[in-house]
């Protein structure tokens, strides 16, 4: 098991996020090669049936990073979708869905080294898990 | 051939010089931004947050930056200097050193092999020492431009003529050691000076042991220790042992305040920092004690009590009211603070760590570059402007901004640099331009109904990418996916000759779709785009996979995986080209009038910088009579005289032909939106007239707080600093004497209900106690006060009138000065104050003949109608609230609308003219296009789908979007549109969708790739 | 071959030897609901079960089926594994008669363009090897109305095999040569006692007896199309709330969408029950909808159910069994619309 | 008091004084156990309308089922004390004018959710039931239960706190005022108590039933959707198979959507033909609702749905640190 790699889906915005995962590489800290982002405007731009296609296709584990409240680059979209998430996250822990495979976090475009322990964390939690088997359309 | 006059020539590129290049580009100015060091960006990039809304400053920033180097109309001069000023305002000549960077610009790819490899390291000058970089760098991670360049300090081979390592491994050949200085002549029309502010140096302070005691650092070495991207990572430690200090203190106006150093300002921004600092230390470790030594909070911006309010009473930062005499060094590295209260006692206390609140003081070489451009200083040796022309030098045609003539924070600093840029346009032939207009036009294949054929070029980066990844396999399958016509590894992407070759391939397969695997597209997509475009292909239909700096850099000793991961990646990038759609920006018309609502200082500067432009203005005023509450004020400090300023601004205004003065008019409707509005406008008289005009300055002031606190309303002898100004004036004094005069501050300001400083009402008590001491000199000034704000260069007045022997009565909220009548029943009796002396620790009693109260400034209330009218929001103090605090301090979210005066919170008349500039200046970046393009990637509507419940309105932060009643349907408006997608995601009837980044995009890129399912592993 | 015993005590038996050969289908529990699930002994077996929630229908044709994979080389229709065939037990004359009437749909030979015969392949291979155990209805329901379509509890059409619930004891009666062959082959059955078939007869009586009288539809499908423009649809579906727990309860409704479920570079084609109930039916990809409204909905159920169908295969589309009256979140009763349907039409005619 | 009677009466003179057009009321529908929506536009047809346990349809769908039918007409409702709420939460989202709308609030002891019954009388027909207060009577082909209230009321009625209507024009008889009902959410805590793994069996084991026949979302006075999002196909947004994961993403979603408008009426789990137990999610989403965002559905005729809205400060430990 220890060979696995968990492939985990990154929606992360523009502005913040996304230049934090930038920062990440340009200062070459390492992280785990589990994630295959995606990047949207704003995490206000993130439905969650986004989240639920994600792990339906398969991935392991889904992460969704916008700018730290305060900081959005649209102003409030990243309040608009905290609204989303907030909802979104204990209803799929209630249906029974391992609470680790989703997660939420704010990175900004200076929190290089914030990114890489994100990702490091989120694959440890999602290694842990093992492969998703929950919610998984089988082909 | 550009007429060159219409150029301008803006020096330093901190934020300041930033936004007035930026300002300056999108009027159509022609723009040479000048920078001494190897980057654009200034102090900000070293701030790890801003206060006082905690914001990422690298994440503000960095927009602003990469849009400047992207400006077709911005020219960038790093490592530049100005030597020569020569001309007349309207056609200078300036002369231009550019050192040699002995990298070449065009070739460096910025891999970083150089930097890895060099053998030399140095200080880090933009972390303060605190980290070593090499002799060949980049400046910092996130510079612009981002190539390197070579100190020819340190360089081994420039120095002593031995190693060349960088050049040895530079894949593209970019260094070049004979690379020479450059001296260039700028035919501009004026000048922009922005060259900023030093930290002060506290070497000189031994009391405090810096550079002695390790522990001791200024606040930007800390603000360093604090960044997530600094040399600790963000892990607050101390240098000596590494551990995080338990105890911080900060010790306040080190530089600053002080007459025995030459530095008898106040800094105006060291308060806020220190706040800011604790905070965010108190973030990083809750159980950590931070305490602010201080003699006074200067905490009198926008929002900044409340800031002050939460470091205190929610994180629980100390304040301590107290100077620090000196520092001795414990064994380990701890420092005892020997310090003395108001009363006298002495305490002695150990901290962890010290911090020295560092002042502002003029950029060394400033006197040279003064005599240079014959330009004058003040006596502190920041760059001369006076009260009512803030933005000006003394040579004609060169302006300044910034802290350059005076300390400033962010905000005030875009704000200058957009005011200045107000003065500058003046002395340009400006003509309204269309921004499509001077790019060439290439005839753009209509892809609509074709099949998708997508084009992938996975790109080496040299070692970077290929170094880890296996590029040649990455390439291959993507030869297998669905609708990938063509695929092929390429060594450097983004050189000429590859973008070249991409074009052609566009042509030989008859690509429709390009997926580019490379680094990010946050720095490349725009190249691609141009050159997709180039080739025919609508910009859009452009994708990236960024598999560096996501990828290879961050997975280097996992090559296989990062194989994998570039695969999937390219994979997902190829999903969503094939449904990606071409995207077009269309022209949103702009009318060239503008309308100033509110005649007081603030809305006539705006309106006739916005007239001296050439636009036509139309300037409302409830009232009878232009000038609003400057009608009030008699004296400056500096001793200019308003009255006049008032009275030549008014006939500036009533002769100038750009501009309508509409009096004793009130608004009734505005409608329409950036370009387009529609004001209906009702005058005295109940008639009925439409405006149209393409932007809005809100410029409504502010009026005094009506108190009814301390006797006010019920004696003749208690009156407003507003009275009190007109009574030094009209020189029309109370019967008898004049001896006992109280001044109350803080009246209404600071507490419940208004939590926010006046700003103005402690320089302005200071003035009216010296001007009444210049006409009574007998008269014994009191004065009773929680903390003097004289912030800036008022600081030497409040010092002359201490020393003049003016008492002053430190009074907290809770034990405000006690008033009452002498004689109860008599109205003109004198008043008894009780005040509390801290430092003799007992009570004071006064029997005064005048208590002058200093009230707070009120927003007007009508502010909450206009607010609602035009969907601009108000602060919880009623006072309308900018886009951005820091770096949109005059625009609103809605494009189009501009806000300057007291309408934006308390400032003073020379605040007031710059900010009356700076929203003339934005308002003028919009009048000055016939029309402005919609930005491509924003939200739409299928209307068969909307069942306009209104969500999309309600989320939308710009007012894009609309419920239109009668249809029952939202409404986009695509000119206020930003494209975030907010509304797309809140509507669940899928009736909006965001153009670029559908749902029928997004959706293919989460189905892109085949995951096996795992079967029943639980 | 004559009627057989079955004693109940054998139950288990029949059901274990009716698997060796066969997919048995059965009444049983799903949730709080009953439906014709996969049985493969007698305790998965709802034997107390009036009419099922969900109609047989789904046995032979599933609410999703996959019917071919493809991708960048082409398309491959699954393999599957040779299944056993399938029986089933429990099913009542309405729900074996509505086999029927889907396979004129799926099982009768449709001349394409090319003069080759198309029959759906996917119906075909599960009903035409299967074997029906029929069940004679004891206890009809209030919302049975077989007996408006000259049927009544105890018919056997569509089945192989009649079964009669016979108290401690079921009586079995071949119908068709498959019925036949497998009563032959089962060894748990006994011969017939005498009586037995004067048992069943009787219970009959007694079943149809409960029933209450029927409306006469004859005619119904002529007053239907004589009504087609008349505005009384909008006053039989002002309460329909146009969800799919009728169409999808139904027996007899067939319709179905044929979908494509894409991942990557590959994808599948499923067909997946339809509902003319639902707005999206005959969504044209113009955006233009020839059904646009709830009241053109409701008509063109009624109208396929009782007109349409009769005129194309001479049958009603509809057996009876009163599901879509059970179901119905608002109670929309079709029995209701057939009245109003008549009532109306003959005040129309009286109108003038 | 005779609540039918009262109904009736008060539909009547709302005719007859013009105040409105049309009224939506419940009849004596044409199975026991059942009501059915009707539609009064004549004094006399006032006279079929009836008010009892029956009544459990949320007639506020009709609002935007067929929004042509209602444009620029004054309609009155009958409503329950969440009928009223979905009232309102249409108003809010600009579906219907309020001075449109005439509200007449009945009093509710709760409404019986049919499967309930039926589950108990051992597969047995029910043919007559008779409402005697705190127990019910159950009359099939030779049977009788005598059943406890509680046993057969739909699960949204024992949850319920506010079963009188907040907004109304007319009142008819007594309100029974807020209740405080503590153990309203035991089941959701009880759920909640269960391991991941167990949640997430029981949770596949209800929708895995789904025949997504959408009955419940088309029950639903909060979805109005022109074009729901799982018949979106232009790109198809999900799956319509009846695969579990589709099923459970179409009702994850669905809950998603209805979060902060979900007026807990219950109207989808008695209409669910395979008895899905809809409810948990729905209750679940709008106590989270409610416990982060302050929010319930459709309370405040001056509030604004809790997802079109955001307040700063609000918690976020959901948020990785």
């Amino acid at each position: 098991m220890s060979e696995w790699q968990p492939r985990i889906l990154a929606i992360l915005c523009n502005w913040c996020s996304y230049a934090g995962a930038d920062l990440a590489g340009v200062s070459r800290m390492q992280y785990p090669p589990s994630i295959r982002v995606v990047r949207i405007p704003c995490s206000g731009r993130v439905d969650p049936l986004f989240i639920m296609k994600s792990l339906q296709s398969g991935f392991d584990g889904v992460l969704v990073s916008g700018c730290h409240p305060g900081d959005c680059h649209y102003i409030s979209g990243n309040y608009v979708a905290r609204r989303k998430f907030a909802v979104l996250k204990p209803l799929l822990e209630f249906i029974g869905l391992e609470p680790n495979r989703v997660q939420f976090s704010w990175i900004s475009a200076g929190e290089g080294d914030r990114f890489a322990k994100v990702v490091t964390k989120i694959t440890e939690d999602i290694r842990e898990l093992g492969p998703a088997t929950r919610l998984v359309k089988k082909t | 051939m550009k007429n060159k006059k219409n150029s301008v020539l803006v020096l330093g590129a901190g934020i300041a010089g930033i936004q007035a290049s930026l300002d300056l580009a999108e009027m159509g100015v022609e723009v040479h931004l000048i920078e001494g060091t190897p980057t654009i960006g200034g102090r900000m990039p070293q701030l790890d947050k801003t206060f006082p809304t905690n914001d990422c400053s690298m994440c503000i920033l960095s927009p602003k930056m990469s849009e400047c180097a992207r400006h077709s109309l911005i020219t960038i001069h790093i490592m530049s200097n100005l030597e020569e000023v020569s001309g007349t305002p309207g056609d200078f000549v300036c002369r231009v050193i550019e050192r040699a960077k002995y990298v070449d610009p065009v070739k460096c790819v910025s891999c970083g092999l150089c930097e890895a490899k060099c053998p030399v390291k140095i200080d880090d000058e933009f972390d303060m020492g605190l980290r070593k970089t090499k002799a060949i760098s980049r400046y910092f991670l996130q510079s612009i431009p981002s190539e390197y360049t070579i100190n020819p300090n340190y360089c081994l081979f420039l120095t002593k003529g031995v190693c060349k390592l960088c050049e040895k491994v530079c894949p593209t050949g970019a260094i070049n050691y004979q690379d020479k200085d450059r001296e260039i002549d700028i035919n501009v029309g004026a000048v922009i000076l922005a060259t900023g502010i030093d930290p002060f140096d506290p070497i000189g302070f031994g009391q405090f042991g810096y550079h002695r005691y390790s522990n001791v650092v200024t606040s930007l070495e800390f603000e360093r220790m604090l960044s997530a991207s600094g040399p600790f990572g963000g892990h607050v430690v101390r240098a000596s042992d590494e551990k995080p200090p338990k105890k911080i203190a900060f010790i306040q106006c080190v530089g600053s305040r002080d007459e025995s150093i030459d530095k008898n300002y106040c800094s105006s921004a060291c308060c806020m920092f220190a706040i800011k600092q604790s905070i965010i230390a108190k973030e990083h470790s809750k159980e950590l004690d931070a305490s602010i030594f201080y003699m006074d909070i200067r905490a009198f911006g926008k929002d900044f009590d409340k800031y002050y309010d939460k470091a205190e009473n929610h994180y629980g930062v100390n304040f301590i009211r107290s100077k620090v005499a000196d520092i001795v060094e414990l064994p380990g590295g701890s420092l005892e603070l020997r310090y003395t209260f108001e009363n006298g006692d002495i305490q002695l206390e150990v901290f962890d760590l010290v911090v020295l609140s560092i002042g502002l003081q003029p950029r060394k070489g400033s006197r040279k570059l003064s005599e240079d451009l014959d330009i004058r200083l003040n006596k502190y040796g920041f760059c001369h402007s006076d009260t009512f022309h803030p933005l000006e030098t003394t040579r004609p045609g060169i302006f300044v901004c910034g802290a350059m003539n005076g300390p400033k924070d962010i905000p005030e600093s875009v704000v200058s640099a957009s005011g200045a840029v107000a003065g500058a346009v003046k002395l340009l032939k400006l003509e309204r331009h269309d921004v499509s207009k001077g790019e060439e036009e290439v005839i753009e294949k209509d892809v609509i109904g074709e099949r998708p054929r997508v084009g992938v070029f996975v790109c080496h980066c040299g070692i970077n990418i290929a170094g880890v990844v296996d590029v040649k396999n990455v390439a291959e399958m993507a030869k297998g996916l669905k609708n990938v016509e063509h695929s092929e590894d390429v060594m450097y992407a983004c050189s000429t000759d590859c973008l070249e070759m991409i074009k052609e391939r566009i042509e030989e397969h008859d690509l429709n779709r390009v997926v580019v695997a490379a680094c990010t597209p946050r720095t490349h997509e725009p190249l691609f785009r141009d050159t997709i475009s180039g080739a025919g292909l609508n910009p859009y239909l452009f994708e990236m996979a960024n598999i560096r700096d996501q990828c290879s850099w961050a997975h280097m000793n996992e090559p296989e995986k990062a194989t994998a991961k570039s695969r999937d990646l390219v994979e997902m990038a190829v999903g969503k080209a094939r449904n990606l759609t071409p995207l077009k920006r269309l022209p949103i018309s702009i009318d060239p009038e503008a309308l100033v609502i509110g005649g007081g200082l603030a809305g006539m500067t705006s309106a006739l910088a916005i007239a001296d432009a050439g636009h036509d203005v139309y300037l409302v005023e409830k009232e009878s009579v232009l000038g609003g509450n400057m009608r009030d004020i008699f004296f400056n400090l500096d001793g200019s005289d308003p009255q006049q300023f008032l009275a030549e601004t008014i006939e500036r205004i009533e002769n100038h032909p750009g501009i309508r003065v509409l009096m004793d008019s009130n608004i009734g409707e505005i409608a329409g939106f950036v370009g387009n509005f529609r004001t209906m406008l009702t005058n005295g008289s109940g008639e009925q007239e439409e405006l149209t005009h393409g932007v809005v300055v809100v410029a409504t002031g502010g009026s005094e707080h009506k108190t009814s606190e301390y006797l006010y309303g019920r004696s003749s002898r208690v009156i407003t600093q507003k009275e009190f100004e007109r009574m030094l004036h009209e020189e029309k004094f109370p019967p008898g004497k004049l001896r006992e005069v109280v001044f109350v501050q803080c009246v209404g300001s600071r507490e419940e209900g208004r939590m926010y400083c006046s700003r103005v009402c402690c320089s302005k008590s200071v003035k009216n106690a010296r001007q009444l001491q210049s006409k009574k000199a007998k008269a014994n000034i009191y004065f009773a006060y929680r903390d003097i704000r004289t912030y800036g260069f008022s600081e030497q007045y409040y010092s002359d009138l201490r020393n003049s022997g003016a008492l002053f009565f430190r009074y907290t909220p809770g034990n405000k000065p006690e008033v009452e009548m002498v004689h109860p029943d008599d109205p003109d009796s004198r008043i008894r104050v009780t005040l509390f002396d801290p430092v003799l620790e007992k009570d004071v009693v006064v029997d005064a003949d005048l208590l002058v109260l200093a009230p707070a400034i009120d927003p007007p209330e009508e502010n909450l109608k206009l607010a609602k009218m035009l969907k601009i929001p108000l602060n919880s103090d009623g006072l309308f609230l900018e886009a951005h605090v820091k770096l949109r301090p005059v625009d609103f979210a809605t494009d189009g609308i501009f806000v300057c005066g007291l309408a934006h919170s308390p400032k003073d008349m020379s605040e007031s003219i710059a900010q009356a500039k700076a929203a003339g200046s934005r308002a003028l970046t919009f009048l000055k296009k016939n029309s402005i393009l919609a930005e491509g990637t924003i939200a739409q509507v299928r209307k068969d789908r909307c069942s306009g419940c209104g969500y999309c309105e309600d989320v939308c932060a710009y007012a894009a979007i609309e419920i239109d009643m009668e249809e029952g349907i939202a409404v986009i408006n695509d000119a206020l549109c930003k494209g975030c997608g907010a509304c797309v995601a809140s509507c669940r009837c899928g009736a909006l969708d965001l153009r670029g980044f559908t749902n029928e995009q997004l959706f293919s890129v989460f189905d892109s790739l085949e995951i096996e399912a795992v079967e029943g592993i639980l | 071959m004559n009627m057989v015993r079955l004693d109940k005590k054998k139950f288990g038996d029949f059901i274990l030897e009716l698997s060796v050969e066969h997919a048995v289908y059965a009444p049983g529990n799903t949730g709080g609901k009953t439906d014709f699930i996969p049985v493969s002994s007698e305790d998965e077996i709802n034997l107390k079960t009036l009419v099922t929630d969900l109609s047989p229908k789904g046995i032979f044709f599933p609410h999703s089926e996959v019917l071919y994979e493809y991708d960048t080389e082409g398309i491959r229709v699954p393999e599957k594994e040779a299944g056993k065939p399938i029986a089933v037990w429990g099913m009542r004359g309405c729900d074996s008669r509505s086999l029927l009437m889907l396979n004129k749909v799926f099982g009768s030979a449709i001349q394409m363009p090319d003069n080759k015969n198309f029959q759906d392949p996917y119906w075909k291979e599960k009903y035409d090897s299967s074997v029906i155990f029929g069940s004679a209805c004891n206890m009809p329901q209030s919302t049975c109305f077989c007996n408006w379509f000259g049927d009544g509890p105890h018919s056997r059409e569509g089945m192989d095999v009649f079964v009669v619930d016979a108290g401690d004891h079921y009586l079995m009666e071949p119908v068709s040569d498959k019925g036949s062959n497998i009563l032959g082959k089962l060894t748990c059955l006994t011969d017939s006692l005498e009586g037995d078939a004067e048992a069943a007869l009787k219970l009959a009586s007694e079943a149809e007896s409960t029933m209450v009288p029927p409306m006469d539809v004859n005619g119904l499908g002529e007053l239907l199309n004589d009504l087609y423009d008349e505005p009384v649809w909008e006053d039989i579906s002002a309460k329909c709330i146009n969800c799919g727990a009728c169409t999808f309860s139904c027996p007899t409704c067939h319709c179905y969408d044929i979908q494509d479920e894409g991942k990557g570079s590959s994808g599948k084609r499923i067909r997946i029950w339809d509902s003319c109930m639902f707005p999206i039916f005959t969504m044209e990809a113009s955006g233009h909808n020839p059904r646009a409204l709830s009241s053109q909905r409701v008509r063109q159920r009624v109208m396929h159910k009782y007109s349409y169908f009769l005129e194309k295969y001479g049958d009603f589309l509809c057996t009876g069994c009163g599901r879509c009256i059970t179901v119905c979140p608002v109670n929309l009763d079709i029995r209701e619309v057939l009245k109003t349907i008549n009532v109306y039409n003959r005040q129309g005619i009286t109108n003038g | 008091m005779n609540t039918t009677n009262e109904l009736r009466k008060s539909i009547k003179a709302l005719i007859a004084e013009k105040k409105v057009d049309l009224f939506l009321a419940w009849e004596k529908g044409s199975l026991p156990l059942t009501a059915t929506p009707l539609f009064v536009s004549t004094e006399d047809q006032a006279d079929r309308a009836v008010f009892d346990v029956t009544c459990g349809n949320n007639l506020s769908i009709y609002f935007t089922k067929d929004r042509k039918q209602f444009a620029n007409r004054k309609v009155g409702i009958a409503v329950k004390g969440c009928d009223a709420r979905s009232v309102v939460l249409n108003i809010l989202e600009k579906q219907i004018q309020r001075e449109n709308v005439v509200i007449v609030g009945v009093p509710c002891d709760g409404v019986l959710d049919r499967k309930k019954v039926l589950a108990k009388t051992d597969g047995r027909e029910v043919l007559e039931l008779i409402d005697n207060g705190e127990t019910v009577t159950v009359k099939g082909n030779g049977f009788d239960l005598l059943l406890n209230r509680n046993e057969i009321l739909s699960s949204s009625c024992l949850a319920c706190t506010y079963p009188d209507a907040q907004e109304y024009d007319v009142f008819i008889g007594d309100a029974r005022g807020e209740v405080p009902n503590e153990s309203r959410l035991k089941e959701i805590h009880d759920f909640q108590a269960l391991s991941a793994s167990e949640r997430w069996d029981k949770t596949r084991n209800e929708y895995e039933r789904c025949i997504r026949c959408y009955a419940c979302r088309n029950v639903c006075p909060s979805c109005y959707c022109n074009v729901c999002f799982v018949d979106q196909n232009d790109p198809k947004w999900i799956g319509s198979t009846c695969d579990y994961t589709d099923t459970l993403i179409f009702h994850v979603i669905r809950n998603l959507h209805v979060a902060g408008r979900c007026v807990e009426c219950g109207a989808c789990q008695r209409a669910c033909p395979m008895d899905i137990d809809l409810l948990m999610l729905n209750r679940k989403v709008a106590m989270e609702v409610k416990d982060r965002f302050g929010d319930i559905a459709g309370l405040d005729i001056n509030g604004k749905p809790a997802m079109s809205d955001f307040r700063e400060d609000e918690k976020q430990k959901f948020i990785m640190g």
